[in-house]
């Protein structure tokens, strides 16, 4: 487990999604799997009057300190995209740190995206392999994988804590297979610095 | 006799007095009555869950109490939903104490009907007893939806322009049918014999059941105290208020009249029908009305005596020597 | 001074500190009143005091109730036109209780298993007092007076006690071991009874006035009055009276083909009746009405309807309001009568006289009149008392004008009703003012009597509809010789007809009062009911709303004004 | 140990933990997730009482009621339009004494309709006479929540304990939870003094005259005074059970000799703490108001003692007059010598963000005196153009 860039610093994440994807649950897996670590982490969601299928957003925040404050993050290191339509949407990279990365389900290629964003960008075929996996279209968990995979923020160990604090049998087994399979084929580490940086 | 010792013989009646003496109700109320006869049936063994009305006012003014068992008071609208707490809670205890809801037709047909039907719905092991004296009587004799049509009351008054409540009385009964609870009936305090057997019943069965006993109110209803229970009579014998038991919402009983009465003769012992008595066209129109909603109630349940029943309206409180009554 | 509570909670039946009998203006009361069958009864018996101990099934106690006022119960029970029954207020609502068939069972039960009257024993110098006549009079006033404790002694001219209902009554209406069973009880119930014994041969007034303090007469109306038609009767002549003596005696009677036997009484209707049974022809003639509902009791014919219509199912002819006009005679033999239509009409002076209506005449064919228009006192041995009277005037009780300590009752004394169960009552009534007297504690104001409670005042909602159960009765056909008519109830017919009794005027523990006050003043109680009811009315909480007195249903709650 | 908890959830099994008979509730946003919760407890098991899932907030409030007096352990949770249809039964049920617990998820009353959060709704029912406790974050919701049933059956005395909506009730966050067994010998076995019992028919809910009235009520206002006490036993011999310290009444947080003090209830406490951290500058004193009913003037006093500058900041107004809590503080602090200029704001209504920039701007504002409550984060822009607020703020 990587260290934050000082004392009392924190990592703000934000995921977005649509009604019924599971958006917040991935954000409280988020923070659960940091909890688990010893860590503080608090995690919410944008509240809303929403209904399925809506873009809708949550948010995580992970610290090696208590977390005492209760506002919304308005500029989050990273950005969890569960569907890649909502990209084009304005308020899906708003507030997002120059220095910080985006990750996004998405059949296409990273350094495309990143050019478009402008920040350090990595696709994933999540809803692909969620459905090979699952048999449903859930990409929550192959974007965390992924996501703690290149940051090393956590273990990815953690996450597999997290997910068997929250699901049982099945589910679990192929929610964990795919969090191995996903960190297997994705570059260990190479979010580091922008850690460091977001949170120092 | 020294009044020690008549203190005494009121501590030895041969039944159990759950409203005692020193309430505050009016002459000839029907609704205290009502109210001893329902828990001399029920005995000690019962929680009372008290609407705010004439019953609760008049039972209860601080320092002084006239019920013998446990008693609260709420609010007007809730009482379903408090009986409802009390009846959690001794499940929870696992304490086997009836709970009886005590409510007048505005806490029942009214304010109180969705707590009363969420009572209801949810099943639980309550008995709840409307006393029904066909108005608002603790605030002056407001209309309610239980107050028959064409009867005058301070907000419904007779007039040039107006023969009194221009609309009808609620079928509360049919309303709580719906809900296919174990057991529902009207009764009325002219028959104390068969109002104790239908408590009775309300008590027995598990589950929520619901009792509407009509309790005529000399004060609202315009007639002199001594003569309730004769009003009473007269509202069953004339088809007004049939007297009927429902068991999961359907019909299984009701007390047939051996000698039917007009609806004339019931009316015009009060003061509220008075102007159906008037030498005026709108006036008789209102009162055959009258006589047809009471044709229609002997129709629709069959009130017509064709022999005579041990349990009719005039058999149920023959009077024998010594108090035996048939039940 | 109260403390607050949390919430303000209470304490239970603490109310009963509040004493809600302040509001009341009126009160209620319980108050006994006279049923009509009570007043109505003239031997005074209150049958609704039995009824109820016949409804409980206690015969015994029913029967010890109804001797406190009539000793011949068995008797009457057969013989009395009952006005109780035609006063009752059930028939005003479905048909009257049968109550002289209650009472002739408890009669005959009492004879059947031997029961004895309940008498206070004689202390050894108890009161005397003599009374003069075994008749129904005479026998119901020497028993009341050993009820009370007197020595009585009975003195009767003839062998044998009973008077009228022996010499004079059929055996059809009244068997002879009825009457003798009931009158030996009666005698062997420590009466010094003294046959053969009559005034103005064996004793005097003045002798027994001497030796008795008090002396009551009851020596009946033993002798016809006179009759004639303009001054003229028949040769061969006989009273009804006599006539009717002769064949309740020995069983005898003339050979008479075809008669009109004149009067509407008792005996007139017994005379037709054994004539016509003997197969004669017979027309009984009489000013009087059929009696009815809308007939005065004056107009009527004094003999009990139910014998009128029994004498006309055996063939007796009625002639109602007719008089005999003219006697057809051949020489000084009836060959017929002139009958004429007349009317009892009462004048403004409220007498009555009788008119005839001109060209109504019709004849009838007989052999033979018998009047039958009623008896007078047999002066014999009471000369210097009776004057010119044929009757003895005395006052309510009894008590003969300006004759102090002698007393007269039954039908020698002018308005008897002229009915057994009158003679009892003037008996009953006597004695008790015999030992008044004897005591020393008669005192002559008149006690206020309360109003007869009517059908109006009763509360009618409480009871059901239920037949008057009707006795058999022996078919004209098969009544001959003594022959009892009347059948009679059966037990369990008779306790129902104890459960049809209103009880009016008197509680019947029926529970309204108590289960229908809505302020619990009401409290039952047998042992401190000092009212005759079964509850007590605590007046710390009654409020006074009449709804106890209002479904009473036998109007025994009155409501009373508290300011006064 | 510590435990990744939704704020509902941790509410939810703090309520299980007190083993109450009765839970009678209707559900609201945002205080549904902690009825979904009880009752899956209930329906796995591990929690036994007696779920009444009624028609409306009007009959959870009477069906506790009948349950309390009835003698079993009561709890039922609302929010917003939901407290508001309580209301009446909440007045009914501390004039009657009942000891019972309620969670309010603290949000904005409608109109204009809002599901978010703030704190109109309790402020609404502030004279209801209940016991009123606000949370700061979801582990004083947890600790309050025990804390509370020992306080109602103790005072008989209801109490509410008011979590912000979304907030804190949707917020995932390390959690301590109590063992069971810890929690039982805090809490003794329910036990009402005037329990309906056949065997002593006690009649509640009388009518009172004129003559008693008054008296009625000094028992009650008397009682929630008194209730100051046992609310701080409650947190003092819960801290001595769980080690965790907590303020009773009013914690304050920031140098004694600070001349500038910020008062507010709820969530917005964390979010000034890191505010202060974040915009170094003038020694401030932090104040978290976590008793409300009773208002416990004299720790109020104390904590404000030397202050010049007071900012009452609250997510509630009394429209037409001023803030609530303001209003309260300055009656508070008016006869204590040299009481400090009170500046009375309110933010966050409705739900909107309270961001740390809320801190500079409060510290700016109190530059130029404020005879009237106004919201700090009020958008001038947003008013029609004749608004004098917005002409004010116009350049």
């Amino acid at each position: 487990m990587i260290r934050l860039g000082k004392e009392g610093g924190m990592i703000e994440i934000r995921i977005h999604g649509r009604g019924g994807q599971g958006n917040v649950v991935a954000a409280y897996v988020l923070a659960t799997a940091a909890i688990g670590q010893g860590l503080f982490a608090q995690a919410f969601p944008a509240f809303g009057a929403e209904r399925r299928g809506a873009p809708v957003a949550a948010f995580v925040r992970i610290a090696e300190t208590p977390i005492r404050r209760r506002c919304q993050v308005a500029q989050p290191a990273f950005v969890i995209i569960q569907d890649e339509t909502l990209a084009a949407l304005p308020d899906t990279l708003a507030g997002l740190e120059s220095e910080g990365g985006v990750m996004i389900n998405s059949q296409r290629d990273s350094r495309a995206l990143s050019d478009t964003f402008g920040r350090a960008t990595y696709t994933l075929p999540a809803t692909r392999l969620s459905l090979e996996a699952l048999g449903r279209p859930m990409p929550n968990t192959a974007l965390l994988a992924a996501f703690l995979t290149l940051t090393e923020l956590l273990p990815v160990a953690g996450l597999k804590d997290a997910l068997a604090q929250r699901f049982r049998g099945e589910v679990l087994a192929h929610n964990l297979a795919l969090v191995c399979q996903v960190a297997d084929a994705t570059p260990r580490g190479i979010w580091k610095e922008l850690v460091h940086a977001a949170s120092a | 006799m020294t009044p020690q010792t008549l203190h005494d013989l009121r501590m030895a009646q041969p039944r159990f007095q759950g409203l005692e003496a020193g309430h505050r109700a009016c002459q000839g109320c029907g609704q205290a009555l009502a109210a001893r006869l329902t828990l001399e049936e029920s005995g000690p063994d019962v929680v009372v869950a008290n609407a705010t009305g004439c019953l609760e006012v008049f039972t209860t003014a601080w320092p002084d109490s006239a019920w013998r068992v446990p008693w609260l008071h709420s609010l007007f609208a809730n009482t379903g939903a408090v009986a409802a707490g009390m009846e959690a809670a001794l499940k929870m205890q696992g304490r086997d104490i009836k709970v009886l809801a005590f409510a007048g037709d505005g806490g029942t047909f009214d304010i109180g009907f969705q707590a009363l039907s969420g009572m209801l719905e949810r099943g639980h092991n309550v008995l709840f007893i409307c006393y029904d004296n066909e108005a608002y009587m603790n605030t002056g004799v407001q209309r309610s939806s239980s107050t028959p049509h064409a009867a005058a009351t301070t907000t419904s008054p007779a007039g040039v322009a107006r023969m009194g409540k221009r609309h009808l009385k609620k079928d509360i009964l049919s309303i709580i049918a719906a809900h296919h609870i174990p057991y529902a009936a009207t009764a009325s305090v002219a028959y104390p014999a068969d109002l104790r057997k239908k408590v009775r019943r309300g008590i027995e069965v598990e589950g929520p059941s619901f009792l509407q006993i009509h309790s005529p109110c000399p004060l609202g209803w315009g007639h002199g105290s001594e003569l309730s229970i004769e009003v009473a009579r007269l509202a069953v014998q004339s088809g007004m208020f049939p007297l009927i038991e429902l068991e999961q919402g359907a019909l299984v009983g009701a007390m047939p009249i051996r000698q039917i009465r007009p609806v004339a003769d019931y009316l015009k012992l009060q003061g509220r029908f008075k102007h159906l008595f008037a030498d005026d066209a709108l006036a008789r129109e209102e009162l055959a009305h009258l006589q047809a909603l009471a044709d229609q109630n002997i129709e629709d349940y069959a009130l017509k005596a064709e022999t005579a029943d041990p349990l009719d309206t005039e058999g149920v409180d023959t009077v024998r020597r010594g108090g035996l009554r048939s039940t | 001074m109260p403390v607050m509570t949390p919430g303000a909670f209470a304490y239970p039946a603490t109310a009963l500190a509040f004493k809600t009998g302040s509001w009341r203006t009126m009160r209620p009361l319980y108050q006994p009143r006279p049923a009509p069958c009570h007043s109505g009864c003239p031997a005074g018996e209150n049958p609704c005091d039995y009824l109820a101990q016949v409804a409980e099934e206690d015969f015994q106690a029913a029967w010890e109730t109804l001797v406190a006022t009539n000793p011949l119960p068995a008797i009457t029970g057969r013989v009395c036109d009952h006005p109780c029954e035609s006063a009752c207020n059930r028939g005003r609502f479905d048909a009257a209780i049968a109550i002289h068939n209650v009472e002739r069972l408890l009669g005959d039960e009492a004879i059947r298993a031997g029961w004895g009257y309940p008498l206070p024993p004689l202390v050894p110098d108890a009161p005397k007092a003599v009374v003069v006549g075994a008749g129904p009079a005479g026998l119901s006033c020497a028993y009341h007076l050993r009820r009370l404790g007197v020595q009585a002694t009975l003195m009767e001219r003839l062998p044998v006690a009973g008077g009228t209902l022996r010499m004079a009554l059929p055996g059809y209406r009244l068997p002879r071991e009825v009457l003798d069973a009931e009158i030996e009880r009666l005698l062997a119930a420590g009466i010094n009874f003294l046959p053969n014994t009559a005034l103005g041969r064996e004793v005097s007034v003045a002798e027994l006035r001497q030796e008795y303090d008090t002396v009551f007469l009851g020596p009946g109306r033993q002798r016809p009055r006179p009759w004639d038609v303009d001054g003229r009767t028949p040769s061969d002549l006989h009273p009804a009276l006599t006539l009717l003596q002769e064949w309740v005696a020995f069983g005898t009677m003339p050979e008479i083909r075809s008669a009109v036997i004149v009067g509407g009484g008792n005996s007139a209707v017994d005379m037709a009746r054994v004539l016509a049974r003997a197969g004669a022809r017979v027309h009984l003639v009489t000013h009087d009405a059929l009696p009815g509902p809308d007939v005065t009791r004056e107009a009527a014919m004094k003999a009990a309807p139910r014998d009128i219509r029994q004498a006309q199912e055996e063939g007796v002819i009625l002639h109602t309001e007719h008089g005999v006009h003219r006697l057809i005679l051949r020489g000084e033999k009836v060959v017929g009568v002139e009958l004429v239509r007349m009317k009892k009409l009462a004048r403004d002076n409220g007498r009555f006289d009788i008119v005839q209506f001109e060209g109504t005449e019709t004849v009838l064919h007989v052999d033979q009149v018998i009047p039958a228009v009623g008896q007078e006192v047999e002066p014999e041995g009471m000369e210097n008392l009776l004057g010119e009277q044929h009757f003895f005037p005395v006052d309510k009780v009894g008590r003969l004008a300006g004759q102090a300590g002698l007393f007269v009752g039954g039908d020698a004394r002018e308005g008897a009703w002229g009915t057994v169960s009158g003679a009892v009552g003037d008996g009953r009534r006597a004695a008790a003012v015999i030992h008044a007297h004897l005591l020393g504690e008669f005192h002559d104001e008149p006690e206020q009597e309360l109003q007869v409670i009517g059908i109006a005042e009763l509360n009618l909602h409480y009871f059901e509809q239920a037949p008057r159960a009707e006795e058999p009765l022996l078919p004209p056909e098969n009544r001959v010789g003594s022959a009892e008519i009347a059948g009679g109830l059966a037990t369990e017919q008779v306790i129902a007809e104890a459960n049809r009794c209103f009880s009016c005027g008197n509680c019947m523990a029926c529970d309204n009062c108590w289960t229908l006050c809505p302020d619990q003043a009401v409290l039952k109680t047998r042992e401190f009911a000092a009212d005759g009811s079964h509850y007590r009315i605590d007046y710390d909480y009654c409020k006074g709303c009449g709804l106890c007195a209002h479904e009473c249903p036998v109007g025994y709650i009155a409501m009373v004004s508290e300011s006064s | 140990m510590r435990q990744a908890l939704e704020g509902s959830q941790a509410i939810a099994r703090a309520v299980a933990l007190c083993r109450p008979q009765v839970v009678a509730a209707y559900p609201i946003t945002p205080q549904t997730h902690i009825v979904e919760h009880i009752a899956k407890l209930v329906a796995d098991d591990k929690f036994h009482c007696e779920l009444v899932s009624v028609e409306s907030e009007f009959s959870a409030a009477s069906v506790v009621l009948g349950a309390a007096c009835a003698g079993s352990r009561a709890y039922t949770a609302s929010a917003s339009q939901g407290i508001l249809l309580m209301s009446e039964v909440l007045f009914n049920i501390s004039g009657l004494r009942v000891p019972l617990v309620l969670t309010c998820a603290n949000r904005a009353v409608s109109a204009p309709l809002s599901i978010w959060n703030d704190q109109q709704d309790s402020m609404a029912v502030r004279d209801a006479g209940w016991i009123q406790i606000y949370c700061a974050d979801n582990q004083e919701a947890v600790d309050a929540t025990i804390q509370a049933f020992r306080i109602a059956e103790r005072c008989e005395l209801p109490v509410m304990v008011c979590v912000d909506g979304f907030t804190l009730t949707h917020t995932l966050e390390p959690l301590e939870l109590p063992d069971q067994e810890l929690v039982d010998g805090f809490l003794p076995p329910y036990h009402f003094s005037r329990a309906l019992d056949p065997l002593a028919p006690l009649s509640i809910g009388t009518l009172v005259a004129p003559e008693y009235f008054t008296e009625a009520r000094h028992l009650h206002h008397a009682a929630l005074l008194a209730a100051e006490k046992e609310i701080v036993a409650a947190a003092r011999d819960w801290a001595a059970a769980c080690g965790r310290e907590q303020a009773p009444l009013v914690r304050v947080d920031g140098p004694a000799d600070a001349k500038i003090g910020i008062l507010t209830l709820g969530s917005v406490f964390g979010t000034l703490l890191d505010a202060r951290d974040q915009f170094p500058g003038l020694p401030v004193k932090l104040m978290h108001l976590r008793c409300f009913r009773p208002f416990p003037v004299e720790a109020l006093r104390a904590a404000c003692a030397g202050l010049h500058d007071l900012i009452v900041l609250e997510r509630a107004i009394a429209p037409g007059a001023d803030g609530i809590v303001g209003a309260e503080m300055r009656s508070a602090l008016a006869d204590t010598d040299s009481p400090p200029r009170i500046h009375n704001f309110a933010a966050g209504l409705g739900g909107r963000d309270v961001p740390l920039a809320i801190y500079p701007r409060l510290l700016e504002a109190i530059k130029k005196p404020h005879p009237r409550m106004s919201a700090i984060d009020l958008r001038p822009e947003l008013l029609p153009a004749d608004s004098p607020v917005r002409q004010e703020a116009a350049p």
